[in-house]
Order: C-alpha cells, then structure tokens, then sequence
C-alpha cells in the first residue's frame, strides 16, 4: 500500500508542473484559443519535446511505456491548466485505439507521427443518438471487393479537423445496439466523401461532426479484428474516464484554492468574505468534495495499473463522484467570486466550464451510478 | 379554500390570450421559438405593442399609465406571457426607475420621463453597483458634486446590463460624505448617456455574450434638474427599488414554460435505442424539479393570496427569490443534460438571424444554447442581492435571529 | 382562488388550537404513552365530545360532512401535539374504509360507536412482504357456505390490540400482486383464530402483527364489493396520504420554532448559537423546507377536495416532499440542540421520530417521486 | 503507487483472522450477529481475550503493553476486528486516559493504573462535558479546591458513556480561577467511583436506552496523588486525549460491514413481488453510500500513508470525523428504509438474552432495531466535537480562513 510516485513519475509530474506554471499562464491560453486553429500547434509541439506525447506508448513502440499512473499525472496538471492543445483527443483516445488494436504496419505508419507530434489524431466515438452508449453505432460499413466503404455521421468528435487521422468505429455486422459487429477503421485526412462540420467547444476545445458518405477505404483501413472493436473502444474508454477524472481533479484543486484566496481578499461589509462562517463552511465542503474525488481517482488508477477485476466499476465510482463534486465545486466556486465569477475575463468562468462539461464527456453521474450499482 | 378563479378573472385570461394569439408580433415569436438573438428594436416593439393596448405597467398607478388590475389578474397576466413565451420586458424603465420617479420625483420630472417609459421610447439602464462593491452597495464610491446648477459626476458604475442600448441611466452617486452612516449622502440621478464624459465598456460574461458593461462617469455634468426627491435620500428610493420587483421574482410561469418544454424535446431526443425521457432516472430528475417548482407556485400563490385580501406580503415571499432561481437553475441544468455531446457546440453566430436555417446547425437547435445558457444563468443567484444576502435577510428579518 | 379558511373551519382549528395548547403538553403526552393502553382513552373520548371524530363523516351517517380541508387543520395540530391517540387509525382509516364502501347496515353498526368514540377501529393495509404496494395482499379469504374463512397475516396494522373493528383486505380472487380480487371484511374484536401480538411502535403508536388462521366470518362481514376493494384501499390511502402529511407539516413548524427559539437562548464561546452564520442559513433551510412543503399540503388538500384528475400526482408531491424535507429539519433539528437533541427528555428527539416514520407510511420519497414521474 | 500489502502484512493478517476465528467467544459473536444488547461482562471478557494474546492496547508504547505494530498492521487489524463484527473496545481506559497516564503520570500512576486497564479490570468512564457546555468544553465549571493531601470536587459532568459500569472517572476540573484565559486552571483529576459524594443520574437517550449518565460530584474528596502531571495544565492533557483517537475515526471497516450486510439482507427483504434489492431506485442510493464510503476509505488509507511514511497526517485526515459520521448516518437511514414497516416495532425486550428465539420476534430480527439504531446514531455528528466545529477547524487549521 503506497501512495507515492516513483522516481521517474516524480520527474514527469516536476515537468508539468514547471510548464504549466511557466508557460501556460491564462493570457497564453486565451492567445491559442483566440487562434485560428483554436490552440498552439508550437506548444503542441513542446509536450512533445518533452516526450509527454510519448508516455502511454511501449518502447517497442517508440515510447516510454507510460501506464495509467503516468497518465493521471500528466492529465492532472493539464486540468491545472486548462490546456486547449489535443493531447486527449490524440494521444488518449486515437492513440490508445491504435496501441490496443492495431498491427505492426498500421502501428509503424501512425504512431511515430503521434508521438513526435508532427501528426495529431481523433477518434469518433459519437453518433447523434447514441448518448452514452458506445455499442450504439449506426455508421455503416459495407465490404467491398478491395477494401470498405462507409456511410454515417459522427458527433462532435474532438479535434476531427486538425486531425491527420481520425479512427472510425463503423457496424460491420448486426443491429444499431448490438455489441458485436463494431469494426474500427482509419480514416487519413483528406479522404474523399468525408465532410467536416467544425466548431469550438463550449470549454475551449475544437470539435467537428464529421459526415461520411459512401467513404471507400482500402482493406488495410480496418484496425484491429473485424466486428470485435467494442471490446478496444471500452479499453480506451476506461483510460479516458481516468484521464477526464484526472484532468477534473486537477481543475478541482485550482478552484478550491482560487476561491479560498479570494475569500481571503473580497472584502463586503468591511470584513473578507472568508470571514463569513457560511461562507467558510461551502469552502470545507469544497476542499472535503475535492480530496474525496483525489481518493477515488488514485484508487482507480491504481486499479486500472493492477488490472483488477473491479477497476471498471472503480472507474464509475470515480466518474460519478466527478460528476457529482464537479457539479458542487464548480458552482460554488462560481458563486463564491460573484458577478465576477460569470465574466469571460476571469478564469474560473473558463475552469468551471470545462468541469461542467467534462460531467458529460463518457457517461455522466447518473450514468455511472447506474453502471455502478448494476 | 378554493383553487379556483372567478368568472371574471377567467375572462381576463382569455382576453389576455386573444391579444397574445392576435398581437404578439409573428418574427419575434419565431425567434424566441427558435433561440434567435433578439435586437434592441425587438424588445422595443414587443414593449410598444404592450403599450398600445394599455398593457405596458400593470403596476403602475391607473392616473400614471397602469391598468388597475388586481393581483390576480396581474398574475395572469404575467403567467400568460410567460407561458407564450414573450420577451423579458426590460426592467430598468418600467419597474425600476419609473417607480422612483412617480413616488419621488416632481411633476416636471414626471411629465418629462414617464410617458417616454411608457411608451419604451427611452431606454433606460442601471447605475448601482461599482466594482469592488459586490452585494454591499452602500460602499459606493461614485461622487457627484454640485457646481452651480450641475452636478459634477465621477465614478464608475458596473453590471449595466444593455447599457449599450441605453438612452438615459439612473444612478445612485455621493452627494455628501459628511454623514454617520455611508448609507447617507447618497443622491439619485438621472443622466442622458450622451452627456460628455460618459464612456462604456462591454464586459463579455461567460457564455460569450456581451450583456453588461462597465459605465464611466469623467466629470460628467447633469443639471440639478435630474435630481430626484431630496438631496441625500437615494438610498432610500434605491431600496424601495430593489423591492419593487416583487412581483413575478419568482418566474414560475416561466420555469413552468421551459420545463413543459423540456419534456417535450427529451422525449424526442434519442439516448441509445430509447428517447431520453423513457430513463426512469432521468425522468426523476425532472420529477424532483417540477414538485420544487409546484411548491414554488403555490408558496407564490399564498404570497399573492396575502396581498390581494389587503394583508402585507407573508414570511413565505421572501423564499421567493431563493428558491426561484434555484428552480432556474436546476432546470437550465436539466436541459444541458438533455442536449448530451450537443451541449459542447459553441456556435452563437448561427443564432443571429432568421434567415440562418435550423438544418445549418449542428445538433438539435434547441441543444446548442444550453450550456451557455446555464453558465450565464448562474448570475441569478448572485445578482440583485446574493442568495446568501437573501438568507441574512430571512434570518434577521424573519427568523429573528 | 383562496388560501384561507372558511368560518367553520376557523373555529375548528381554534377548538384543537386551544386544546393542544391547554390540555396535551410534552408531560401529558408522556403520562399517557407510559398508561397500560399506551394513550388515553378519556383524552380520546374528549376528541369525540368537541366533535372531531365526526367530523370526515356525512350528516347521514350522524358526521359533520368535513372534506380534506377539515382532515387536513385538524391533522396539522395534530401534528403540532404529537398526539397518539389512535385518530388515524380509527377515524382516517378504518372510519374511511366504511364511509367509501360499507353499507347501511354496516355503516349503522360501526359508525356510531367510531362517531361517539366509544368504539375504535383498524385498517390492516400492509403484510410481511408488501411493502408500499396496496394491492399486494396474501391473506387469503375462502367463501364458505355461509360466509367467509380467512388465513393470512397483517403486519403492523396500527391500534389492532385495542380496535373494537379490524377491517382486513384479503385475496378473494388472482395472484398476489393482481389489482383484482382484494375485498375487505370487518372483523371484530375476538373473533377465534385471531392472534394478535401488539407492540409499541418507535414513534410512540401502538400497533400489533395480526394472523389469522382459519378464521370463520359471516357473510355480511363483507364490506363494500367483492373483488373490487382495491379502489376503496386507494380512496383511503389518498385521504390518509393528506392526514399524515397534514400531520408532518404540523410537526416542522414545531421543530423549526424550537430550533429558532433555542438558538437564540443556547450559548456557545460567549454568544447565542444563533449568531452564527453558517447555522442561521440552515435554519433558514430549514424555513423554507417547511414553507414549501406547507405550499404543497394547501395545494393538495385543494385538489383533493376539489376532485381534480391531478389530485393523486398532487398527493404524491406532497409526500415526496414530506419525506425529503421531514428528513431534512428533522435531522437539523437534532443537531443543533446538540446533544440535548438525542435525549429521551426532551421533546425534540420525540417530534423528530415520529416524522422520520412518517416517511415510511403509505409510500416513502422515493416511492412517490417515482409516482410522480411515471 | 501500489495497492496491495506486503507478503509480511499479509501474514500478519491471517494471524488475525486465524485468531478471530479460534478466540472471538462464540456466544459474544451469536450475540452481535443476533442484534442482542451486550452485557458489561461482554466487553471485559472480549477486552480480556485480546489482552491474553496481547493485543489490548496496539496504540500504546510497547514498554506498557503495546504491540509494535506498524501503522498497516494497525489498519489491518481495526479492519478485521470490523469485519468480524467484534464488539466495540471501549475506549475510555484503553485509548483515553491511558495514553494520557503513560505520557502525563508520574511513575507511581503508571504503575498503579495502566496494568488493570490493559487487562480490563478497572472499567473507565470520561468526566469532560458539562450541563450546558456542549463543544464549549473550556466553559467548564467543576471546580477542585486543594485542602491538605486532598482535593475537594463539586460540580456536574454529563454524557458520561456507561458510567454505571465503571470503577474509575477521568475528569477535568477547574483548580484555579485566577487565570487570563479560560482554558487556564483545569486540572486533570482521577476518581474511584465508589468515593462518598459521587452520585449518577442516568440520561435516558432517545433510543430508550441507558447509555449515558449525569455524574454529581458533592465535596468529593481525592487524594493529590489522583492529580495527572501538572495543576492547571490539564486541558493541555485532555486536548491530547481527544485527539489521540485519530486512528479508526473514520470507522470505514465498520461502516464496511455495515453495508454489505444491509445489501444481503435487502436481497432476501420482499417489497411487493420482488426482493428490495432489485429495486434499481434503491440500489442507486445504496451505490452512492458505498461510493461515498469508498472515497473515504482511499482518504483514510492516504492518511495512513503519511503516517506511514513518517510524515504528519496531511490535511485530509481532518475530512475523516465528519465524512465517517456521514456515512454512518447514511447507512443507518438505509437500514431503517430497507426494514420498511418492521421498522417501526420497538421491542427492546426481545433483545435482551440470547435465550430469546429469533421467532419470537415481531418482523425480520435485523429489522427492529434499525430505527433506534438510526435515531440514536444522530449523536455521531454531535459528540466529540460536532461536525460544525470540525468545519471550523478545517476552515481555520486547514485553509487558513
């Protein structure tokens, strides 16, 4: 039983640290938003000089054969930051469905691009109708004599515009809810037949729907086994419930503290607002709400790096109490800042927002009860 | 005990309906079905057709422009608006300022302001709160001095809400500061925004949205004229103010419109194989939050009933701000819930106009406003007195304590 | 549109103002919870002599003709008494059993002594395994010859030991859950094959486990139609959901008056609990708690008077609310007397109990709230 | 980061389950399975069977009868003992006064006392609280006035935990009132039961229990040698006491138990057709207790981890008094909602011996105490400092407010 970081984990969680607080500072975040790709392709580009891109991947892969412990790290100083740059949608989600799935030949021509950070990808993981049901997949794939052809439409799939690649979970088999039949394919950029309806994010992120119609693609687009890609979606799934609650945690920590500052500093009445004993009391239950979800999510990760029978359901126990506490914290901490605290030019209005939505990214609260209590 | 209305007040509903199903212009329906912006000119006309029926102040004094009513005809009134789902009228001319001017002002300023409030031709907004201050607006620092037949006003006023739309402002300033209590010295004033030395800027909230904004007051002189009541009483007039808008503060009809309307879409809206309204959880969600707006209803009900048999309002009218907002928001939640992955998209520009049609956006076109909405709608607890401010209140002022 | 009442509802709720007030405090109570019958029988012959057991019945059957509104001034004071004498059992439940559904001659035999209070009454709703569900019954009743034989076992049926008139649902027809074929019989005191085993409950009630075996009754002990009591269960229930709402509300306007009033008087570090701030908002939670659930209780007991279609979601509502905001005071009610609040000696810890119970009568929170949502 | 034990904590941890299952006394066991009320002899001779394995006192200094454990083998054996649903060690002696004694006493203390409370022949009981005082310990009124080799007590100590048990009384009392602030002058005293002028009253709780008295101290006369370390800096002491219960505050293995039991129970409990448990309204609140637990649990085992590593409790360990004692409320409230109409039969009587059928009882025998049990557990947010002094604690130590 133990709660510390080793040595190289150490080290990593120092980097982070040392460049969100030196240069990802809320003006440098705003100046990427403000741009027109909607983030810094240079600062991306940084995370991976620092091989922050590399963690997940095995070293046969090119990488640093990172697991969900280094995951949590990096997330959670991200959520500190706020940071807008696709890391989740290339290196969590595209990134893990090729290191679950994909063969040596698929591997060789994506992954060196993702982890030197010349490539960035996507994975489609949404339908309109499919909330948060990932078997519930009605973009069809039909074989044809040298390859595949696809027709669907895929909601709001992050970074899908700047994405070299994006993965595509397509139904090879059955019908519109069955687990079985799910095959995954990769789509390059530039695909003929594939139409890009791209907009930012509530949160500061880049999205798109992404609209394919009668998208022929070549035998080796499939990844992985034909009609058993649930089974790589639900692994990449549980990493990004982990990397989600990770990243909320980190935004948790700095409400907590920003509001607990500011109580200190507001003054109303001719005393600080931290003065007030209600006042006081909404701010312990923030800081109990935010070291209770701290709890849950090193529990997950560690059960998610132990591989144990229960980390599923550590990861709904996780996920909902992030939703739930995120919920709280969020709110209060907007609440607790007042008029200033719903103005675009503070950055708890942009913390709270992320948090907000990252209740609904991969099943919210009240899904992850219901997973949990079943 | 009786739930039910009289005959004539039945009547009065269906006149109400009959001008809304006649009157309420056709364009500004269909924005607000759709979510369009509304312009300034929308809110306008939507006020002046109020006013051409003689709607425009039903708590106005009948010799000033209002119409007489009773509160229950007044509560239907507002119910039946609310439930058409009309514009907000702008509070700033009609409840807020014209209220001071008709029980404070003299007869001169009567006859110069209000029947242009009246008629929504002048736009009003609002001059109380200074940076810094937050909930405790007596701290106000804005200064207005008297130099012969002006005042002299310095200082910065902030949360304006359409300020950029505004053609007069009220404002709280310091006439004095030689007084016991900093609830003293401080006067109420009426200034044209193009008076020189009047300068705004936009502050954008949260959902993107450039609704308020900071006003600056650089030596900015108002004649003396444009004083209301006496010298060193405006905290006073801005407090009777505060509490004019009693009266529908708890949106009821409103929260009741949005959550019908809520039901309706989420039965629509797929969540895997099943409309979202078919998951028993989340149809408790939508259960807990119209039993706490029936009970809201009703405690408005009880307050209403109070008033209208000629007692003061109850104990129970002060949970109406708290609660109401607390519905507001628990259903501005409900419906980001509801919209799933289509919350995220962040395309106002899409909702500007008309002539944009609903198959250019992306989603359902209900879904898109939602978490904005929700984000801008914490304001609700935080403006016009915190809820923590109302509990103080409650607590001395009816508990006791 | 009307919240006040009307001149005899005025001087009704005067009358049990005046007595509750006069004649029932804390010591009252407690000398007659501690008597051998568990109430006082004369305080009860009291109620009968001002009228108030009268009062739901019609003029023909020598009542009152008192509707919902009636049920409910009187329930609430009641409630404000935290009286045990047995009422509800007597005069809501069994006297409403027979007003819905028996005939002249039933009504001539029983409905005198409940109307004078010389006789009381039962209604035996629920089973071991029953639950919240009115229709699932398992006593079984065989026809006979000449009238009936019951089998079966009623589980905390309230008064049971001291009722002159146990009225008993049972299974004349279909499965146990079915809707159909449930029809009551009255039983009375001493017939053979009845075992009754009466306890005290915890919110000082009385009540007994009633087992029938084999027990004969006649052909007219037959209440109401055969196969069709369902129907006069779910009048009843509605009736009694409103008197045990009507009840607790009486009960959080107590609590939340002696919370207030302590808090002003109870020192702590030099000043009155009451000063400070984070529990002045609970009170003030607790203010509102209760005002809405008034608002919900008028709104009711107007619809059921009324006779409106929504009446049965009104009353589910309400109970919801009942259980969520009697939950609510209840629990801070006892907190803030500290521990004086979880002494037997004061009366608090009593009014806190009983409407903790009442959340588990007739439907608890969630239960309604899922009513309501269905 | 690694969640699993050592082989060597492994070990150690059949070794304590190896004795639960040989030495745990089988009618003591069917006792706490049964629900039947324990008797004094119960503890001591529960107290006894793990003093002879010399595990009474794991906390303590080995030099008095500790064990040397480390702080996992701490954890692990609070965890199996809760899990074993072993009896509650009675804390006074064992984790009150004798740390206090062996850190506090002098020489001749140690050895008088510790021994008979490492083996359980002395029963303890806390004079702390005063009528009135409530979280305001420092307002205490006692007073012990010094008169030759004795001091002379008056005064009144209330929510003595089963005083009727005991032979000796820990107690706080003003030795000095000339003193600048409040906390001076308390001096911590010692006090055989059986002294003239000791009297108890029993405080009937709201359960019907007799679980805590009123203890009356008329001229009581204890020798100067009863004084623990020095006159006046008793509250000093009595701080230290309180926290030295740190370990097991938040009761999780408990609580553990607790709730797998009630999910056993609700599998077989019949609720119309089908069992509770398959009622997916409430699975979901007993999922959101569990998740709530688990949370707590992972805050406990970080605490512990700092410990562990020789670091101070970090500022989570604050979080555990209040989160413990809202989980334990929160299963209570589940039991007494899974008894269902059982949860009203208050019979006390029928639990008194274990000669008592189980079919003698009224409903499921679980389910009658599930009310009491709930209502008496009210107390766990209030004693040892309520849970609103542990927030102002947390929001002064921990954030700095």
């Amino acid at each position: 039983m133990d709660f510390s970081l080793n040595e190289d984990q150490a080290l990593l969680k120092d980097s982070l640290e040392r460049f969100i607080q030196g240069s990802y500072d809320f003006d440098a975040r705003r100046a990427h938003l403000a741009s027109d790709r909607g983030y810094s392709r240079e600062t991306y580009a940084e995370f991976a000089e620092l091989g922050w891109t590399a963690v997940p991947f095995s070293e046969t892969d090119g990488g640093l054969d990172g697991g969900p412990i280094e995951l949590m790290v990096m997330m959670e100083q991200f959520g500190r930051g706020l940071v807008i740059e696709p890391y989740l949608a290339s290196i969590v989600l595209a990134g893990a469905a090729l290191r679950h799935a994909a063969d040596d030949a698929a591997k060789a021509r994506w992954l060196p691009g993702l982890i030197d950070g010349s490539l960035t990808g996507a994975l489609a993981l949404q339908e309109p109708h499919s909330r948060f049901e990932l078997a519930s997949v009605r973009t069809r794939a039909e074989r044809e004599e040298d390859g595949w052809r696809l027709t669907g439409h895929k909601a709001v799939v992050l970074n899908a515009r700047d994405a070299d690649l994006v993965i595509v979970p397509a139904r090879t088999r059955g019908r519109d809810e069955d687990r079985d039949g799910i095959t995954l394919f990769a789509l390059p950029a530039g695909t003929p037949g594939v139409t890009t309806r791209a907009y930012p994010t509530v949160d500061g992120m880049q999205a798109a729907e992404v609209i394919l119609e009668d998208v022929a693609l070549p035998a080796n687009a499939l990844i992985g086994i034909e009609d058993a890609g649930l089974g790589v979606l639900e692994a990449v799934a549980r990493e990004a419930l982990l990397a989600l609650s990770a990243e909320a945690v980190g935004i948790m920590a700095v409400l907590v503290e920003k509001t607990v500052d500011y109580s200190k500093n507001r003054k109303q009445f001719g005393l600080p607002i931290g003065a007030f004993q209600a006042l006081q009391h909404r701010m312990v239950e923030m800081f109990m709400e935010h070291e209770q979800t701290r709890s849950l999510l090193y529990m997950a990760a560690m059960k998610l790096a132990a591989g144990t029978a229960d980390a599923e359901r550590a990861l709904s126990a996780l996920k909902y109490q992030v939703g739930r506490a995120g919920r709280r914290i969020g709110q209060e901490a907007v609440q607790l800042h007042g008029g200033m605290g719903v103005t675009h030019e503070l950055d708890v209005a942009h913390y709270f927002k992320r948090l907000t939505m990252i209740d609904l990214a991969f099943g919210n609260a009240d899904h992850h009860l219901s997973r949990f209590a079943a | 005990m009786d739930l039910n209305f009289s005959e004539a007040d039945l009547a009065f509903r269906e006149e109400v309906r009959g001008f809304l199903r006649d009157e309420y212009p056709a364009d500004i329906r269909e924005k607000m079905t759709r979510g369009v912006r509304l312009e300034r000119d929308d809110f306008v006309r939507w006020q002046q057709t109020l006013h051409a029926r003689g709607w425009a102040a039903p708590n106005w004094p009948v010799e000033y422009g209002g119409t007489g009513w009773s509160a229950t005809q007044k509560y239907i009134f507002t119910t039946e608006l609310a439930l058409a789902n009309t514009p907000t009228i702008m509070p700033f001319g009609l409840s807020m300022v014209g209220p001071v001017i008709y029980t404070y002002g003299n007869e001169e300023q009567k006859a110069r302001f209000l029947p242009d409030i009246l008629a929504s031709r002048a736009w009003w907004c609002q001059g109380y709160s200074e940076p810094g201050a937050g909930s405790d607006l007596a701290s106000l620092k804005t200064r207005a001095e008297r130099d012969g037949d002006h005042y002299v006003i310095n200082g910065t006023k902030t949360w304006t809400t359409l300020g950029q739309f505004a053609d007069w402002i009220f404002l709280l300033a310091r006439t004095s500061t030689d007084v016991s209590r900093k609830q003293e010295g401080i006067s109420f004033l009426l200034a044209d925004m193009r008076t020189p030395g009047i300068s705004i800027r936009p502050i954008i909230t949260i959902d993107g949205e450039h609704e308020v904004n900071e006003v600056h007051f650089e030596n900015v002189r108002v004649p003396v004229d444009n004083l209301v009541g006496e010298e060193g009483r405006g905290w006073t007039y801005g407090k009777v103010l505060l509490q004019h808008e009693r009266a529908g503060i708890a949106a009821v009809a409103r929260s009741k419109f949005r959550l019908e309307t809520l039901k309706r879409l989420a039965a629509d809206a797929p969540a895997g194989g099943t409309p979202l309204m078919d998951d028993p959880v989340f149809r408790r969600k939508v259960a807990a939050v119209e039993i706490e707006l029936l009970a809201l209803e009703f405690t408005d009900l009880r307050t209403l009933a109070a008033v209208a048999t000629g007692g003061a309002p109850g104990p129970e009218s002060s949970i109406l701000k708290i609660k109401g907002t607390e519905v507001q928001q628990a259903i501005d939640e409900l419906y980001v819930e509801a919209a799933g992955c289509y919350a995220f998209v962040f395309t106002p520009e899409l909702f500007t106009s008309l002539d944009i049609p609903d198959d250019s956006r992306i989603g359902p076109p209900w879904a898109a406003d939602t978490a904005p909405h929700y984000f801008n709608g914490r304001k609700v607890s935080i403006y016009g007195g915190t809820n923590e401010i109302q509990k103080n209140i409650i607590a001395k002022a009816v508990l006791g304590l």
